[in-house]
């Protein structure tokens, strides 16, 4: 399994998602923005970061870099795409994900550990998790609030493509419905706002809890593995 | 010497003696300064000479007040790959690899404007690590602010403290975050002394390959000089502008701000592009511009190699075009460094620079012999000797004189505090919670938890979690520890005794963690060096600092000074009113073989012994902050610290946590042991039982900051190993409790719930500074 | 070159937590008269097209680029010398 | 009740890396065209007060609390309900 792991200008977490793939035990591979092809790798990971130092809006310059040309053809392919809080608004600034990430409601950058629940469990980026948890992961975010409109949700919901929760109650940055991640229609592309690449060593202070993320990307999968329910 | 100008320059370059005099005052020069100047050119300088002498001999870059004394803090060890004087100290931290840190102030332009006052102090210091070859890893900052809970007027206000506040710690953030450098710990504290003057102090770390460390003395005559990173402009030479005068244009003052704005985007490509140049080996020197830009850079560069420079001013970037020639010289604009390169790869320098979008264009070259020479427009703007500029500037031994106002602080009774529901039979628990929520003493969650500090992969530690803030090396199992700590109060009192606490409090911080203290870095806040009794508070504070680093084989790799802070109290303008507390802040740096190994403050386990390492508790209310809680007048005595015992200490702290007998670790400082014991409480989420073993007077039990005392907790199990280590190093310990239940519990004085600590502890910071109270610690929206 | 001032808000139906901290904070600072406070962003800009070409270059800059119109809507105008924002600088 | 727009730029000597990062990235996007890219905030409020008072209140709201003078600037203006930049959502 070789993962793909973009550096944007900006891209800050790029290292350490490298970092997560390897330790979930794929082959790292680094790809750069201006390139235009994924060099063959099985699935794709935007990193977190400031790209383009998040100037104008959060990924809204990133989203038209050369390398996404190649990683929308690569996503309508049912290939594995995975945004992290930066690739996540770049994800949704490409339309490649319903919604759009605002200003955290509390107006400052927040950053802690929070608590997700998995809430789907068969994407090629939660089929590692053996149960919804709760599971603990950094959230480092100044514009992580997640709003579409009330017809988008109803039918994420519906469609069961809200991948990742925080607990009520504990709703770091007024995020709609409490969500912190969703997922395309096809199940292959996932986007969330904090941060499970700092959560695989438990010597760390992010402790191990998305390791899972990775190792059941890493696994293997079955060539045509179906991605709906 | 001649007082004709030279007919070589342009006439808008050229002064007369009378007017360069003139012109040279305003700007700072004093009128023997100046004489130096005429006398290392042979003749009157330029208009571009005037403006790089006057920012390069200014207190800022020339440390002309504190030179003579900061050799005393000279020391060796061969750990130290590059000391005082370089961008940043370079330690050997084993395993290849080795670290660059240093600590450096950006007070005032935090005053004026917040943000971007904070921000570029940022900047500025990871500059300083990566010119040394090193990949920044952590950041750690040091914030004093005035008393956001006295209202007073104008800068006073609540508003406008809590404007200063929230802009100093957005701007640490908001450049920190977006550069992709963890923030791994500070301090933040609250005092009127700094309302109109706070200090903004900010640390990094950087680590290498040793054999990537860039000493900037290899240079050869043809190298190539490239200017790399953001385009010049007008800000940051406010001071400068006086320069302005020459020209016509009038009402031109006021468009030359000396506020920078930073752009922390484009410093994340300049760190990586400099390291790609060093690690293809591509650099035969590199030095960042900070203060005087462009003049100080080449005159550094130059100066350094014992060569000349030729540098054409036509050839740098410029944001505005009409910029005049000092103005390119002088100007602060941030994210820029200054690169040589041989001939033969300055194409490649160019390729990695376009790689990485940043900007780049050769400038100079370096020439035999010493001059710096600058051209504009194809003439000769500025031709002076490098080393007049870079390292020849005045230096003073300024008159010192003990304040009288010192003998007032020893005859205060500090020790016998009536302490409310303690001396009345009262509610000493709600006196307790009420203290713990004072926003110097509350948990700084609300300050960091706008902090990124797990970028980068390697936190062990970050802020909050230990006594010192943790981060395992890049393929490496060790880890280096740093704390940073200051403490005004103290230092007013006795700046000698004040600063051995100070530096004995880092450098047990970093011991608590579990790591080898190795070596140190200080940023010095002080009032003004033309006063007697500000620069004997400088003096002795930098002799005590010398003294107590090398005692403890922590020997001081670099600083900054940062003079002239003053903070009018009450409007008075009693001399004894008008400086901050002088306020050294000290760094240390340790390592640890295994990083996992690292112990937090937290406590952990229900049952788990607490034990007191270290000292006895001995009177320690002088300077406290509970006399500050209480309003009572600074004063009383500070009880000497031991640093053998602290060295002693270390060492069990060290044992202790590789054989893995710790489970937490937490000195007892600020606030004393409740605050201890309120921090690892709440972090770790389970209270705790003392029954105390010494008959000491109830307040100096609760409040005491006496040194040297750490309270660890471990398993029963490990408690007769735990012993012995400190039997073996003559370490006194105290069995004081347990840790367990719901409750903070001091037998026989107090009671505290720990829901009740948690929400002091908690609240304390944000309902002082959050200007809208409509969001909690962490920004949730409380409605 | 005509200079163009392009004004972005969040959609009105959107809340703008900037506007509401804004307006929540003016009264404790003497503003009690302010109300509707909407914060967004002002983009100035020099274009090199000119007559018809001028709308539909900065329509599409603004719908492609500038914003998002999943969250943001806009309005543009040309601006003489005298209405840069920065005129006074 | 008049609704009031206030433009605020960075001063013009000052760098603005936004407008810097913008204008680098518009000619990737087929838009050569454009130069001197500022970007500010755009705020809108009504204000519950007219005539004369109008401009001192703006003014004194701008200067002290909108914007640092030390680096921004600003201009303001009234606008009709068709003006607002989120009149089309
Ligand atoms: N400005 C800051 N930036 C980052 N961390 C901070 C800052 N201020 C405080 N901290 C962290 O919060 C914790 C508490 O700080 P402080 O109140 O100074 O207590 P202590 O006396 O334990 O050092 C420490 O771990 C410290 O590293
Ligand atoms: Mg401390």
């Amino acid at each position: 399994m070789r993962v793909g792991v973009i550096t944007f200008p900006g891209s800050l977490d790029d290292h350490d998602a490298l970092a997560a793939a390897t330790r979930g035990g794929a082959e790292g591979v680094g790809l750069w923005h201006g390139d235009t092809d994924l060099s063959g790798v099985d699935a794709v990971v935007l990193p977190g970061g400031f790209s383009y130092g998040d100037y104008l809006r959060t990924g809204a310059i990133a989203q038209h870099a050369p390398i996404m040309a190649a990683v929308r053809a690569f996503a309508a392919d049912g290939g594995p795409v995975l945004g992290i809080c930066n690739g996540f608004q770049i994800l949704c600034e490409a339309g490649l994900l319903p919604g759009a990430l605002l200003r955290n409601s509390g107006l400052r950058f927040v950053s802690r550990p929070v608590f997700v629940t998995v809430e789907r469990r068969d994407t090629p980026f939660t089929r590692g998790f053996d149960h919804p948890g709760p599971w603990s992961v950094p959230l480092k975010s100044g514009e992580g609030c997640y709003h579409a409109d009330p017809a988008t949700l109803d039918r994420l919901e519906a469609e069961d493509r809200v991948v990742f929760r925080y607990l009520p109650g504990d709703n770091p940055n007024g995020s709609a419905r409490n969500i912190a991640g969703v997922s395309n229609e096809a199940g292959n592309v996932v986007g969330l706002m904090p941060h499970p690449e700092h959560a695989v060593d438990d010597d760390l202070a992010g402790g191990d809890d998305f390791l899972a993320m990775f190792a059941g990307l890493a696994s293997d999968v079955p060539e045509h593995e179906s991605l709906s329910r | 010497m001649t007082q004709t100008p030279v007919t070589t320059f342009p006439a808008d370059e050229t002064l007369t003696d009378e007017r360069a005099r003139e012109l040279g005052h305003e700007l700072g020069l004093r009128r023997d300064e100046y004489d130096q100047v005429v006398e290392a050119l042979g003749r009157v300088p330029t208009v571009s000479e005037l403006g790089m002498y006057s920012v390069m001999w200014s207190e800022h870059c020339s440390y002309k007040s504190s030179k003579v004394h900061l050799r005393r803090l000279e020391a060796t060890s061969p750990r130290i790959l590059a000391g005082p004087g370089e961008n940043a100290g370079v330690v050997d931290v084993g395993d290849g690899l080795a670290v660059a840190f240093k600590v450096e102030s950006h007070n005032h332009p935090s005053f004026v404007e917040p943000y971007q006052g904070a921000a570029t102090g940022v900047g500025g210091i990871l500059r300083d690590i990566f010119t040394m070859g090193a990949r920044p890893i952590a950041v750690m900052d040091s914030l004093r602010f005035g008393d956001p809970t006295v209202d007073g007027l104008g800068p006073r206000s609540r508003a406008f403290q809590r404007a200063i506040v929230d802009g100093v710690v957005r701007g640490v953030g908001g450049y920190g975050n977006c550069v992709g450098v963890p923030n791994i710990g500070g301090e933040t504290v609250f005092d009127d002394r700094y309302a109109t003057n706070p200090l903004v102090n900010v640390l990094a770390i950087g680590v290498m390959p040793v054999e990537r460390l860039q000493l900037a003395t290899a240079e050869q005559v043809g190298d190539v000089a490239i200017l790399l990173g953001s385009s010049t402009g007008r800000d940051g030479i406010g001071g400068a502008s006086v320069l302005a005068s020459q020209e016509f244009d009038e009402g031109l003052e006021d468009k030359r701000p000396n506020v920078q704005v930073g752009d922390p985007f484009r410093e994340k490509s300049l760190i990586e592009c400099c390291l790609e140049l060093y690690d293809r080996d591509l650099l035969a020197g590199i030095q960042d511009m900070g203060a005087a830009g462009i003049a100080c850079s080449t005159a550094e560069l130059a100066s350094a190699a014992s060569m000349g420079m030729d540098v054409d001013l036509d050839a740098v970037h410029l944001r505005e075009p009409s910029m005049a020639s000092w103005e390119i010289l002088c100007s602060e604009s941030q994210e820029r460094m200054l690169a040589l390169a041989h001939p033969d790869g300055v194409d490649e320098v160019l390729a990695v620079a376009a790689r990485w979008d940043v900007p780049a264009s050769v400038i100079g070259e370096v020439v035999a012999g010493d001059r710096l020479r600058l051209h504009r427009r194809g003439e000769l703007v500025a031709d002076l000797p490098a080393r007049s500029l870079a390292d020849e500037g005045p230096t003073y031994d300024r008159p010192r004189e003990r304040p009288a106002w010192q003998d007032g602080y020893g005859i205060v009774v500090a020790e016998d505090l009536p302490i409310p529901g303690l001396a009345d039979d009262g509610d000493l628990a709600g006196f307790v919670a009420k203290f713990l929520a004072s926003p110097s003493l509350a948990a700084a969650d609300w300050v960091h938890g706008q902090y990124d500090s797990w970028v980068r992969g390697g936190t062990v530690l970050g802020p909050g979690q230990g006594d010192a803030g943790v981060v395992r090396l890049p393929g490496s199992a060790r880890g280096i520890a740093c704390a940073l700590d200051g403490n005004g109060r103290w230092c007013e009192l006795d700046p000698a005794e004040g600063t051995r606490r100070v530096v004995a409090e880092a450098f047990r911080n970093v011991a608590c963690v579990g790591a080898t203290p190795i070596a140190s870095t200080n940023c010095l806040n002080f009032g003004n060096p033309e006063r007697p009794e500000i620069m004997w508070q400088l003096a002795t504070s930098i002799e005590a600092l010398g003294e107590a680093t090398r005692t403890l084989g922590i020997p001081v790799t670099g600083g900054n000074v940062s003079l002239y802070n003053e903070s009018r109290v009450g409007g008075s303008d009693d001399p004894r009113d008008t400086h901050i507390w002088p306020t050294p802040v000290i760094g240390v740096l340790g390592v640890i073989d295994d990083a996992a190994m690292a112990v937090g403050q937290a406590f952990v386990q229900e049952g788990d012994v607490v034990f007191l390492l270290g000292d006895e508790t001995r009177p320690g209310l002088a300077g406290s902050a509970l006399q500050a809680y209480l309003d009572l007048p600074l004063g009383g005595r500070l009880a000497p610290v031991d640093l053998d015992l602290e060295a002693r200490l270390a060492v069990v702290l060290g044992e202790a946590a590789r054989a893995g007998l710790l489970h937490s670790a937490h000195d007892i400082s600020d606030g004393g042991l409740v605050a201890a014991l309120a921090d690892s409480a709440v972090l770790g989420d389970i209270g705790v039982q003392i029954v105390p073993t010494e008959r000491k007077d109830p307040a100096q039990l609760l409040f005491s900051e006496s040194p040297s005392r750490v309270l660890v907790t471990t398993p029963s199990d490990s408690v007769r190993e735990l012993a012995r280590l400190c039997a073996d190093a003559e370490v006194p310990l105290a069995d004081v409790g347990t840790v367990g239940g719901t409750t903070i519990d001091v037998q026989g004085l107090l009671t505290l719930s720990l829901e009740d600590v948690r929400d002091a502890h908690l609240r304390g910071v944000p309902t002082a500074v959050d200007p809208s109270l409509v969001t909690t610690a962490t920004g949730e929206v409380v409605t | 070159m005509p200079r163009v001032a392009i004004d972005v808000l969040l959609k009105r139906e959107i809340l703008d937590p900037q506007g509401r901290a804004l307006e929540r904070a003016l009264p404790g600072l003497g503003h009690g008269e302010a109300s509707d406070v909407r914060v967004g962003k002002h983009i100035e800009l020099d274009l090199d097209v000119s007559g018809d070409e001028l709308a539909t270059t900065v329509e599409s800059m603004a719908h492609d680029f500038l914003t998002n119109p999943v969250i943001e809507t806009y309005v543009w105008r040309i601006i003489q010398p005298d209405e840069r924002a920065d005129a006074n600088s």
